[in-house]
């Protein structure tokens, strides 16, 4: 009997499952483009348009705007209207204005946050996923100190250490956020770390920056974006949450979660605080949607690491 | 059966021990620790030849520490003690560093046909890193393929539009591109069909042997073990308790759980006699 | 043929003590502490040295930021004196190394000292006793109703996978956690008091009923032990909105995280194996599906509590709910640093104990860290 | 008379818009007292055509031809009534025993809460049998294994106590899937001689699902041979396995590493 030969008396199965060209399927494109694919549902689709709609405003705001949004040149806290659509604040000013222009520092200062957190956070969650030991033991300790506040009160009270202000609170931010990601990147990395192809690798004798670069890193980076996401919406949460406690951009700056601040005390003016709240809920909203859509697109395993809490 | 063509004979076996082996284990031991503390002593005291050209088949039942054995083999545990040997080097415990050049003869197939292979590279891409290895430049990426009977434009895919028969035999062309003096196989056909495992674990001894390469099979299946194994050894609870020459492991068995292992397996005979 | 089989010496792994596993015990040095004791152990050691790093943290944050603290006491006339300041510094130790300066605020800490708010002048953690449990009050309230409906919303969802119902949930789910809470708690209070005067108005109690006798603190809770049904009443009025608007967050929190759960459950063979036996749906769900998913989910709402407790300091103040929420909000809003830390550190204490305690029931929740 | 008759089964399972033919026209009989053995590589429909007798078929699953189980028809009988049959009268044994229990109920609870529902047996009464039956399936102490969590058990054990929990309402039919694989071959003996017991001793007819001809050639008195959802060969042990008459089982038994020694 020949040993091996492809000739075996075995074929019988072998028909089944091999071996020859089109039980394969066609060949997939090296960097297909996979994104647009899994936000092909509702959810990822509303999303997408909701964020669109808020980026051209942000963009276009001071053609949008009606008013200049520091102008205190109308009669005070006047309803929704033909003159002024959402109405005027305490001072006097166009709330509808002030919505569009707060849009242009909140959209792209929550984004930078959680690039800057995501860079941070993945980048240290790979070192200690992935070399493990004291360098692990220190990243994930720090970590875990950071995960013993809840998180608002953690950017609350490093907010005011540093003083009022939007670059404080983005520090307050980035220093709450980035260790979600240090946790989810470090267990994706040690699965990775384990698994069979990369330690196939390691015997290959590849060396451990090439094996994180090169067989891990494209494994966990989807995942990665999937969560910065997701917290883009809880960082504009966050973001607001700070203002609302007069620890973000220093007046007369607009911006959403104070002037909601302004209008708890006005309760008969309800629009002061009903439509900045409203921007808020629809833009984290818009995150979240399509967050939630592209995590539906990973695999069960690595979703259940992403997580559903962003707490 | 090929197998058992070329045998050694017990003379052979001494003459082949006197010459240094290819792999050499000194009673060698590791240890773990256990989730509620404590710890567990997966190998105890293991001393183990492999010669060249030479196929041993490592044998026993679930958590008795070949995979284990493999790990130590392949430097991904440190031993608690004792030592290893390769070809005249010391084989260390990999941790982080870049492996030794000199370890690099020794390549491993997986059990799990799922997680060898890089989701996110093309075939082409992972066999010729192994490819990258081998200066005698024997194999291309088209060759290997055709060795383990896959089309060419298999090169161009990843690994999720092959089946599980499919991507073992990818993993082990990588195996081989790499120009392995020895093969350490962990159960690599376990997690497989059971009408496909024989054919692979022939393929496997064949393309080893062929490539001037020496295997170790690890299986808890002894009747693939008894078609393409040389030797064989028994693994029981951490220890090596047999090792001897296929047939004559078959035939005498010494130790008595051998018996029993060979005892337990069932005959496919239609007669309806349950083994043991 | 059942004659054909041969006669059996014995089954090998039904034997008791069989000689493979005889051998495998011998493999192993066994714990030298029960597990469940052993699990304990570390959960404290984590805590207590989580509630040390929580003390360093805020003295940092005290210490070492840009904000002189000297300037916040002495106001900006004074601070322009440099004797007055050099002469305040001392008083308050700021001209020691910072180690010494720590332990100092440590054992600060550990005399209950917090400092004193810069604005009232009185002392932080009397304050904070003070307010601590009408915040406890609502969080209990809002924790409930978030475990009750988030778990019952996830299960549902779990069960009636892709149909209406589960994207109805989840969509609802995603947009309640993306609801800013103060917000939501404007909103609500707007609708239902303002407009509607279905639900009483802002505080703990109508201005006109006395509070009832201190034990708890907790109002609801103290007007029932001495009897006051009318107070309960009023009380546990005023509880239902604020702790609504404060579960929805964790609602959305909770019906996640328990429908993915329930999910993975149910991939379980032991569910195909209750439904194999026969069992009524109830029993498969409740018995076999929610128990094996409630493990995850204990974990989960420690975390939620956090939330909650992030939620109260943004929501009390609307509903003018004299808690720990509202005093942090005012020193926040007057940058009063003791008041902001005193409260930090508080809240991070609470939350590490309340984590501390989800651990335990999880450890005995679980046998396979509970027996041996 | 057979006590299951399985006749042009059919069954095809739709999830989103695809729709899959997992059975197509399958055919044959269980008989009291005899193990049938349905063999076949992984998708051949083996493990489907089981949960189809109970009753488990996936979701979105649509079934077309008969199952006659003792004079009643199963195919398209309302899952209430189909509820009090499993259980009780349809039993199942599945392949991974520590997947099979959950980790937070006692082993006692587990193997008698079908008891205490379809019999409503109180629960002292039914533990008490409980102990009986184990010590029929040779669990070692069963008076306190009864008292245990399934993870202090070994593989083999659980499924000695999957056994005596699938027989404890005296059932009628025993479906197991793979009972063995997940188990040591000299762990496997055992299990195989305890259903070969189970099966003369209480008259059971058992389907037993496998792709292990070692396992078919040991117990099962009939073998069925499937490929994609299609029965191939059905025959008595020794013909199937000596003289296969399809290609298929053919090249399935000659595919088995050493088989031309063990003729």
């Amino acid at each position: 009997m020949s040993i091996g030969s492809p000739k075996h008396p075995a074929t019988g199965s072998t028909r089944t499952e091999a071996a020859t060209g089109d039980p394969l399927g066609p060949v997939v494109k090296r960097w297909q483009f996979r994104f647009p694919k899994s936000l092909r549902t509702p959810l990822g689709f509303v999303g997408a348009a909701i964020l669109v709609i808020w980026l051209i405003l942000a963009i276009f705001a001071p053609l949008v705007a009606p008013f200049d949004p520091l102008a205190q040149d109308f009669p005070r806290l006047t309803g929704p209207g033909a003159e002024n659509i959402l109405g005027t604040d305490t001072l006097g000013r166009d709330v509808f204005s002030r919505i569009v222009v707060a849009a242009r520092t909140t959209l792209p200062a929550a984004v930078f946050v959680v690039i800057c957190s995501a860079l941070l956070g993945s980048v240290l969650g790979a070192i200690a996923g992935y070399f493990g030991r004291a360098v692990d033991e220190i990243i994930m300790r720090i970590a875990d100190l950071v995960f013993a506040f809840p998180t608002i009160i953690l950017a609350m009270v490093i907010a005011a250490a540093l003083g009022p202000g939007l670059k404080n609170a983005i520090i307050a931010i980035l220093l709450v956020s980035w260790p979600s990601y240090a946790r989810v990147t470090r267990s994706l990395v040690m699965t990775a770390r384990s698994s069979e192809y990369v330690i196939a690798g390691r015997l290959l004798g590849f060396s451990a920056g090439r094996s994180l670069l090169r067989e891990i890193a494209p494994n966990v980076i989807s995942p990665v974006i999937v969560l910065a996401t997701l917290d883009v919406g809880s960082a504009i949460l966050t973001m607001a949450g700070l203002s609302f406690l007069s620890l973000g951009a220093v007046p007369p700056t607009p911006d959403w979660g104070a002037m909601i601040s302004e209008g708890v005390s006005q309760f008969a003016a309800w629009w002061i605080a009903f439509f900045p709240g409203l921007c808020i809920l629809t833009i984290v909203m818009a995150f979240n949607f399509i967050g939630d859509s592209l995590r539906d697109s990973l695999d069960p395993h690595t979703a259940q690491e992403v997580g559903e809490t962003t707490s | 059966m090929t197998s058992t063509d070329d045998t050694p004979t017990e003379a052979d076996e001494k003459h082949r021990s006197a010459e240094t082996p290819l792999l050499a284990l000194d009673s060698v031991s590791c240890e773990y620790k256990l989730d509620g503390g404590g710890r567990f002593r997966a190998v105890d005291g293991v001393s183990l030849q492999l010669g060249r050209s030479e196929v041993l088949g490592l044998v026993g039942e679930s958590g008795c520490g070949k995979s284990t054995l493999a790990k130590l083999i392949c430097g991904l545990e440190k031993p608690a003690g004792g030592q290893i040997s390769f070809d005249g080097s010391p084989v260390r415990a990999l941790g982080l560093k870049k492996r030794d050049t000199r370890l690099l003869g020794i390549q491993m197939v997986f059990q799990n046909p799922y997680a060898s292979l890089n989701p996110r590279r093309r075939i082409r891409d992972q066999l010729e890193d192994a490819l990258a290895l081998d200066p005698s430049g024997r194999w291309s990426v088209e060759s290997l393929l055709d060795a383990v009977d896959l089309p060419s434009d298999a090169a161009q895919r990843y690994s999720h539009s092959f089946s599980g028969g499919q991507r073992q035999r990818i993993a082990i062309a990588r195996a081989l591109a790499a120009g392995p003096k020895v093969l350490v196989g962990d159960e690599p056909i376990a997690s497989l069909d059971a009408f496909l495992q024989a054919r692979i674990a022939r393929m496997m001894r064949d393309l080893a042997i062929k490539s001037g390469a020496s295997m170790i099979f690890i299986s808890h299946d002894l009747s693939v073990v008894r078609d393409i194994a040389d030797r064989v050894a028994v693994m029981e609870a951490g220890r090596i308790v047999e090792v001897a020459p296929t047939d004559q492991i078959w035939d005498s068995p010494q130790h008595p759980y051998t018996t029993k292992l060979l005892a337990a397996i069932p005959q496919v005979d239609g007669k309806g006699i349950i083994p043991g | 043929m059942a004659g054909a089989s041969t006669v059996p010496q014995g089954t090998r792994d039904a034997a008791p003590p069989g000689p493979v596993e005889n051998d495998a015990a011998q493999r192993i040095e066994p714990p030298k502490l029960h597990p469940l004791l052993r699990f304990i152990l570390i959960r404290i050691g984590i805590s207590i040295l989580l509630i040390w790093g929580v003390t360093v943290v805020t003295f940092l944050l005290t210490n070492l930021v840009p904000t002189d603290p000297v300037a916040a006491i002495l106001g900006d006339r004074a601070a322009a004196d440099p004797e007055i300041v050099a002469q305040t510094r001392e008083k308050l130790g700021l001209d020691q190394p910072l180690i010494v300066q720590y332990f100092t605020y440590l054992s600060n800490l550990l005399h209950g000292d917090l400092g004193v708010s810069n604005q009232t002048r009185t002392p932080v953690l009397e304050s904070i006793g003070q307010v601590f449990p009408a915040s406890i009050e609502l969080g209990i309230g809002a924790i409930l109703i978030s475990v009750v409906v988030g778990l019952l919303l996830g299960l549902l969802s779990a069960l009636r996978q892709n149909t209406i119902v589960d994207h109805a949930i989840r969509t609802l789910s995603l947009i309640g956690i993306s609801a800013p809470t103060f917000w939501i708690a404007t909103v609500a209070y707007f609708v239902f008091f303002f407009k509607l005067r279905v639900v009483p108005g802002a505080g703990r109690l109508d201005p006109w009923i006395t509070p009832p006798p201190k034990a708890t603190g907790l109002y609801t809770v103290d007007a029932l032990f001495s009897g006051q049904m009318a107070t309960f009443t009023n009380a546990l009025g005023h509880l239902v909105l604020p702790s609504c608007v404060l579960a929805l967050f964790t609602i959305g929190l909770l019906t996640r995280f328990s429908r993915s759960s329930v999910l993975d459950i149910i991939r379980f063979d032991y569910v195909t194996a209750a439904k194999a036996k026969g069992l009524p749906t109830r029993t498969v769900v409740f018995k076999y599906i929610f128990r094996g998913a409630l493990v995850p989910i204990i974990t989960v709402v420690g975390l939620a509590f956090g939330s909650l407790l992030s939620g109260a300091v943004l929501t009390e103040t609307v509903f003018a709910w004299n808690g720990l929420g509202q005093y942090a909000y005012r020193g926040a809003t007057t940058l009063d640093l003791p008041v902001i830390m005193g409260v930090g550190l508080v809240i991070g204490i609470v939350y590490i104990l309340v984590n501390f305690i989800v651990d335990l029931i999880y450890g005995f929740v679980d046998p396979r860290v509970r027996v041996r | 008379m057979s006590m299951i008759s399985i006749n042009g089964l059919n069954l095809s399972v739709t999830t989103g818009k695809t729709t899959a033919h997992i059975l197509k026209d399958v055919s044959f009989d269980l008989e009291a007292g005899r193990i049938t053995g349905v063999a076949g590589a992984s998708g051949s429909g083996k493990t489907q055509t089981g949960l189809a007798i109970m009753g488990l078929s996936p979701a979105g699953a649509e079934l077309s031809g008969s199952i006659d189980f003792d004079g009643v028809e199963l195919v398209g009988m309302p899952a209430k009534q189909h509820n009090r049959l499993r259980g009780v009268q349809l039993s199942m044994v599945f392949q991974d025993p520590a997947s099979a229990f959950h980790p937070m109920l006692t082993v006692g609870d587990q193997i008698t809460d079908h008891l205490r529902h379809h019999q409503k047996m109180p629960k002292k009464k039914a533990l008490a049998k409980a102990v009986d039956i184990l010590g029929r399936t040779k669990v070692p102490h069963p008076d306190e294994a009864i008292h245990k969590y399934p993870h202090q058990f070994s593989g083999g054990q659980l499924q000695r106590i999957a056994f005596a929990s699938a027989i404890i309402c005296d059932p009628k039919v025993l479906i197991a899937d793979e009972p063995t694989t997940a188990l040591d071959v000299t762990v496997q003996a055992g299990i195989l001689r305890l259903l070969r017991e189970l099966c003369d001793d209480l008259d059971l007819a058992v389907l037993l699902v496998t792709h292990d001809f070692g396992v078919l050639s040991s117990v099962a008195d009939t073998i069925v041979v499937m490929q994609n959802g299609v029965v191939v060969e059905t025959g008595d042990r020794e013909t199937v396995i000596t003289a296969p008459e399809h290609e298929y089982t053919r090249s399935l038994i000659e595919s088995l590493p050493g088989a031309e020694v063990a003729r």
